[in-house]
């Protein structure tokens, strides 16, 4: 294994400016009154993540105006979006529809590097004023197949010469799509393909969910003869929306690390400083040892999380291993995190004017995202030879 | 209720209590009697609460009687008290007042208290003093023949619908922390009462702050010695622990696990192998925690107490969270989704009410709410187990003088 | 439910019988002392608490010699077994091959009540002079199906006119089958049935095994044209088995729950006056709270192996469900206990010159034998109605 | 080893130091010379432990250069040092004795430790001093140029090989306990060192007792300052930690998981769909534990070291422990069986060899040797996460005064 597991001292840097942005404009209470007020993503924090760390663009090439960076500082960008609940649509737009249109872009090799739909889209979204997402949802993982709810409909008159195909259908649950300018639709038909959807245009209606993560809003996505324009078809567009989905589950493990770490700081914190039975609580030994096997299970976490980072930063062909263990492991700990910090926070941990609860939704909510701890689980049965009865 | 209460000479049968019954509705008609009226003669005809003593609505029988009772009242479609309304009156109000009230408290409150038409709420828990209850800080003073009370109290539900709250306050700061507490029924509507909705992570207020400023309580209105506040409320506890932990029959696939086994029976696209085998375990958890709840009320009924009711509760909170958060994963895409976030004050707790997701957040409660289970460990090692105590800086140190 | 999960007086009565009987003649000491002398039975404790308690008989009604109790009284008596992890074959005699013995008389209905070879053997067993055994893999469990393994040979001469049919095959790791005077053979062949076997008889082979429990020594079967009478057969035989495997898994259950309580007793006391730091190693909270959880499993497992006692004991229709959960439950528990047992006596406890080992090496043998938790709730997928997908 | 040792200030490559190799292989034939003379040689030429100082077996270079050196020799097919012998010795006394050794103490004892001419044991566990290793009663008394040594030792691994023992004793039973230490090398030939076999649950006697009635030590053969001793153990113990977790780089399905997976794939007919979910649930934290061994190591190397070393011991306790319990009830029938009960000494410590009985029996220990789990989720939480000490009662108080 050649994979470096550790951080790169670039890593750290982005980590650093990217958590003192974070903490000086989206502190907790800016994001709890946010969801209350209904307005569920921050777009001028977005602006600033974009323009002030460069996270929109990490996966673009520099060519398309991108960072030309890689999946390890992504995955070290998401640890802070974790640690932070932030309301941005990174994981929708820099990550999934990122990877989804670098996929595309790489299989319709007729076209020059750099020119074609993805590409133009890519140089859009590298600055992050443009944001994107995949019309899937949410719970979908890498390994279920090409989403069938989307389907193309019938041309209309013109469409042909306008080199515009009509989506018709309804996808539940989608993350990031709320606020993204373009949608990446994933569609079957003649031909099977991915087309890009303007948000804008007639046809495509946003149904806003009430969510379980209150700082990641949902929406349903319905297509009424939505125009698309097709940029990626049959095999090359299952590979892009696998890729995709992957590319997901390994950055969202990450971002459950981040969330994971700051659960356990916080609770750490708070059992240090809270006094109980004239002894701070933290000096009980039942408390110290849940935290202290936390923090290996958060030891643990980092570990794999870098090594899907990696494994994906390089195409290394173990990716699928990494990226299922890298979910499987990190959802069990971010949610345990979360719980434990509700939990050792005691009653004013479960109130609505206490963090706890922003993390807790979360990291249940993300444990659920492009498949579940079991699902990743069980997918090593092939990968692992670990055969089934 | 871990206490059976007086004990008569003679018992009675299950027969004869159902004979008694039919004998009352036939001097009472529940058709035609107000509702409020009919409650009342059944308390006067110690038809309440069988268990309890002849003049405070029983007849001084074992408590196992009391369903034939319920049974006969239920057959003749007669009113019944509303209990879900009332929960910390019936179960935790009622067996304090009966242990440790006065003759005359207890004739003044049981009555309105059963028949629901005053609703009990509890102040105990405060910001600073959670686990550690002893170390509240809420001060009561003597003044005349009355107490004036200061101090802020949280985690109190229906006080909003409360007549009276089972306070537990500080009468003497000198002594160490144990000591110098005093029990007493607090006036929800007395001036100075002031209650205020406090919101939980699932959306709802379930629960209020109340704030006590100089609120004014007669000295009648103290339940046991002064000072004598914290062994008054261990009964209080004690129940309350036994009321959560579920001490009653119940029929298999109840509470959490209902929910779970309907989603997984309906949606059979949902299954997969992983969830299949947790939903076994859990099923199978539950059940064996159903089981030690019916034998727990077999040994009550028997009238050999245990203290498996605070296993009851520890088991409870843990099935509960573990079983509604698999129930989200097996919800899948809609797991996703919460149905409402707006700000509700629930007439009654529902644990296993609205979505697996509002299920899954509610659950994190259950190991919070009513002693958090850290608590119950400490009180499983050292009063069944016998295992020794920590060291204690704050046993005999005065109240005033312990560092916070 | 109406079953009384209670003990009533003379199960109580029986208990305390049995545990003084225990302690006075087989300390661990005793138990340890005798493994390691290669005799791992007790012929004499057997007798003891044959004659002095009557738990040979517990299940034979009075009118073939036994006490006419139950399962309830038998599980009662197996706690205390299992407390003293006393060697000997009261499971196997006592419990499956009365069993099995009761069931295979209940349905020759055309035998007068009290007479036949199931009749005629558990008077023999009644006082506990002579004990059975199933010749069955340990490890088998109700469900699993006719055991294939022995099967019906060609008959030799004159065996037709002494009603003897001969078996041949090998059963490996059966339990209480090395001291045991008769063999209750389930053979396959024309007919399928359950066939008595004398043990001394020429073709009977029986060769002790290392067991992982060193106190219930396991034996490899090996008949070669044994001769065998037939008890019961076709559907009645495979019932007989089932039975007995059933109760059988039922009795362990609430063997492994009184191991798991002496396993709780032992850990407390040691705890508490064990000393380290200062203080008693039972006054440290980590500790603390996690005695008082395995008190609470304790508790659970108490419960649910009484009503399986229960559910035998008046034939209960929820008996498959009953016997399912204890097994399962209490497995788990017994394991677990010991295995805290000899994490919480530390160093000590993992020595040889001490109890601990004797338990978790019971406690773990117990767990896999009559079917693990795992194949036990897994049958519960349609006992109640929890499809597989 | 936590410590890389002095740097040198010029670091060679790693093809520096396989020519380095290649140039004393060519000067010191290892199919011609005698073993120990080849061990000597390459220990003289600082080929031994490349990152251990020059004189003392190395050449100051980083520790991340030693898999070069080893390459070489083992390409050439020459001796090793056999370091599955002296486990005690490499992994604990030799980091000890360059952190602490006077340079006569090093240049008497690393050589023959690294050659394995003289194993190496651990005199510190007591039977009354196990998790609090600094209450141990084991007393020195100075005696002119000697110390007299008496008390007993427990679960001291190879002392029946052993040449040497780092042997923690009290010598001022006036101070608080942790003062009160102090470190010596003690040799186990000596009048008045008796080694006896401890049997465990096993049935091997891999451990061993040691009594040391009145032996006899040369101040020479203290280890740092007279009542240093605990600052000293120190060391040795997070190099037990340290080498128990296991930093080494391992491959793919080492260790526990290995015989777990071989049975699997070997025999199809004792799979059921919940011993898959639980296989491949031990599977991936058992690649997870190796990724966070590999992650350890990869900082080691980059003499960044942190504290990952103590989560890896408990993460390879709990995994050991998981993995063979499930390996006993795969077995199904042939779990229930154990090879042999008979007393033995093993030559080494195998964890992963014989059955499924004995790996499971085996584990249990994992837990307990070289600090249980529960000190080190002590150390955790108190010196990672900065949690608030117990009271403590032993602190400040004379040893000899602490009630025991």
């Amino acid at each position: 294994m050649s994979a470096d597991l550790r951080y790169s001292d670039t890593e750290r840097a982005l980590a650093s400016a990217l958590a003192d942005l974070l903490a000086a404009q989206s502190g907790w209470k800016d994001v709890l009154a946010r969801t209350e007020a209904g307005e569920s993503y921050d777009a001028g924090l977005w602006r600033a993540v974009a323009s002030g760390v460069g996270c929109a663009g990490l996966l673009i090439p520099e060519p398309l105006g991108g960072a030309g960076a890689s999946y390890r500082e992504l995955a070290t960008a998401a640890e802070q979006f974790g640690a932070f609940v932030a309301p941005v649509p990174y994981l929708g737009s820099a990550a999934v529809a990122t990877t989804a249109l670098l996929s595309a872009a790489e299989s319709t090799v007729n076209t020059p590097a750099g020119s074609g739909a993805s590409a133009d889209l890519l140089r859009r979204m590298a600055g992050g004023g443009t944001t994107a997402a995949l019309a899937a949802e949410f719970a979908a993982s890498a390994g279920s197949g090409f989403p069938g709810s989307l389907r193309l409909a019938a041309l209309r008159p013109g469409d042909e010469s306008a080199g515009v195909a009509r989506l018709r259908g309804t996808v539940r649950s989608a993350a990031d799509a709320l606020p993204a300018d373009v949608l990446l639709v994933p569609a079957d038909g003649v031909p099977q393909g991915l087309y890009l959807v303007d948000g804008t245009a007639p046809g495509v209606h946003r149904v806003p969910v009430s969510s379980l993560d209150m700082t990641r809003q949902l929406c349903d996505i319905t297509l009424d003869d939505a125009p698309g324009r097709l940029i990626v078809s049959g095999e090359a567009a299952a590979r892009a929306v696998e890729d995709a989905l992957a590319a997901g589950a390994a950055i969202l493990a990450a971002e459950q690390l981040g969330l994971a770490q700051r659960c356990l700081d916080m609770t750490v914190g708070y059992v240090k400083e809270r006094r109980q039975f004239a002894r701070p609580v933290g000096s009980f030994q039942a408390i110290k040892h849940r935290l202290a096997d936390l923090w290996v299970s958060v030891t643990q976490a980092r570990a794999v999380s870098r090594y899907a980072a990696a494994c994906l930063a390089s195409g290394d062909e173990d990716t699928p291993v990494a990226v299922a263990l890298a979910k499987a492991y990190c959802s069990e700990v971010a949610t345990h995190a979360a719980e434990e910090c509700v939990q050792l926070h005691g009653g004013i941990g479960f109130t609505w004017e206490h963090p706890a609860h922003l993390y807790l939704k979360r990291a249940k909510a993300a444990s659920v995202a492009f498949g579940t701890a079991g699902a990743h689980r069980s997918a090593l049965a092939s990968l692992a030879s670990i055969a089934p009865p | 209720m871990l206490d059976d209460g007086v004990l008569s000479e003679e018992t009675l049968t299950g027969d004869e209590i159902r004979e008694r019954v039919r004998a009352f509705l036939t001097a009472h008609d529940p058709r035609t009697m107000p509702r409020q009226d009919f409650l009342n003669a059944r308390w006067d005809a110690g038809l309440a609460w069988v268990h309890y003593p002849p003049g405070y609505g029983g007849l001084g029988v074992p408590r196992a009687l009391q369903a034939a009772a319920d049974e006969e009242f239920a057959r003749a479609g007669a009113p019944d008290n509303a209990p879900e309304r009332n929960p910390i009156g019936l179960g935790m109000a009622a067996p304090t007042i009966l242990a440790f009230g006065s003759g005359e408290q207890k004739s003044r409150w049981l009555r309105a208290l059963w028949t629901g038409e005053e609703i009990w709420c509890q102040l105990f828990s405060e910001p600073g003093a959670g686990s550690d209850l002893a170390g509240l800080a809420t001060r009561a003073v003597k003044d005349g023949d009355s107490w004036a009370v200061s101090g802020q109290k949280v985690w109190t539900s229906v006080a909003h619908h409360a007549k009276w709250g089972l306070l537990l306050a500080r009468t003497d700061p000198g002594v160490p922390k144990h000591q110098g507490l005093s029990y007493f029924a607090c006036d929800m509507t007395a001036p100075g009462v002031e209650v205020r909705p406090l919101r939980q992570l699932t959306g709802e207020a379930e629960f209020n702050e109340v704030f006590l400023t100089d609120a004014r309580i007669p000295d009648a209105d103290r339940i046991g010695q002064t000072g004598e506040g914290w062994r008054v409320a261990q009964t209080t506890l004690m129940n309350e622990r036994v009321a959560i932990g579920g001490a009653r029959a119940l029929p298999r696939e109840s509470g959490m696990i209902s929910p779970a086994v309907t989603l997984w029976r309906s949606r059979p696209e949902l299954r997969t192998p992983v969830l299949h085998d947790r939903l076994l375990r859990l099923w199978a958890d539950a059940e064996v925690a159903r089981l030690a709840g019916e034998r727990l009320r077999q040994q009550l009924a028997a009238g050999e107490p245990g203290p498996e009711g605070s296993a009851a509760k520890l088991v409870f909170a843990r099935l509960n969270q573990e079983i509604s958060a698999f129930e989200v994963e097996l919800a899948g895409a809609d797991g996703l989704r919460y149905d409402d976030w707006a700000m509700k004050r629930p007439e009654t707790s529902n644990l296993y009410g609205r979505g697996p997701g509002f299920r899954y957040l509610r659950a994190r409660g259950n190991s919070i709410e009513g002693g958090t289970s850290e608590i119950l460990r400490n009180i499983i090692a050292e009063r069944v187990l016998g295992l020794p105590a920590e060291p204690r800086a704050d046993k005999d140190v005065p109240w005033k003088d312990v560092p916070r």
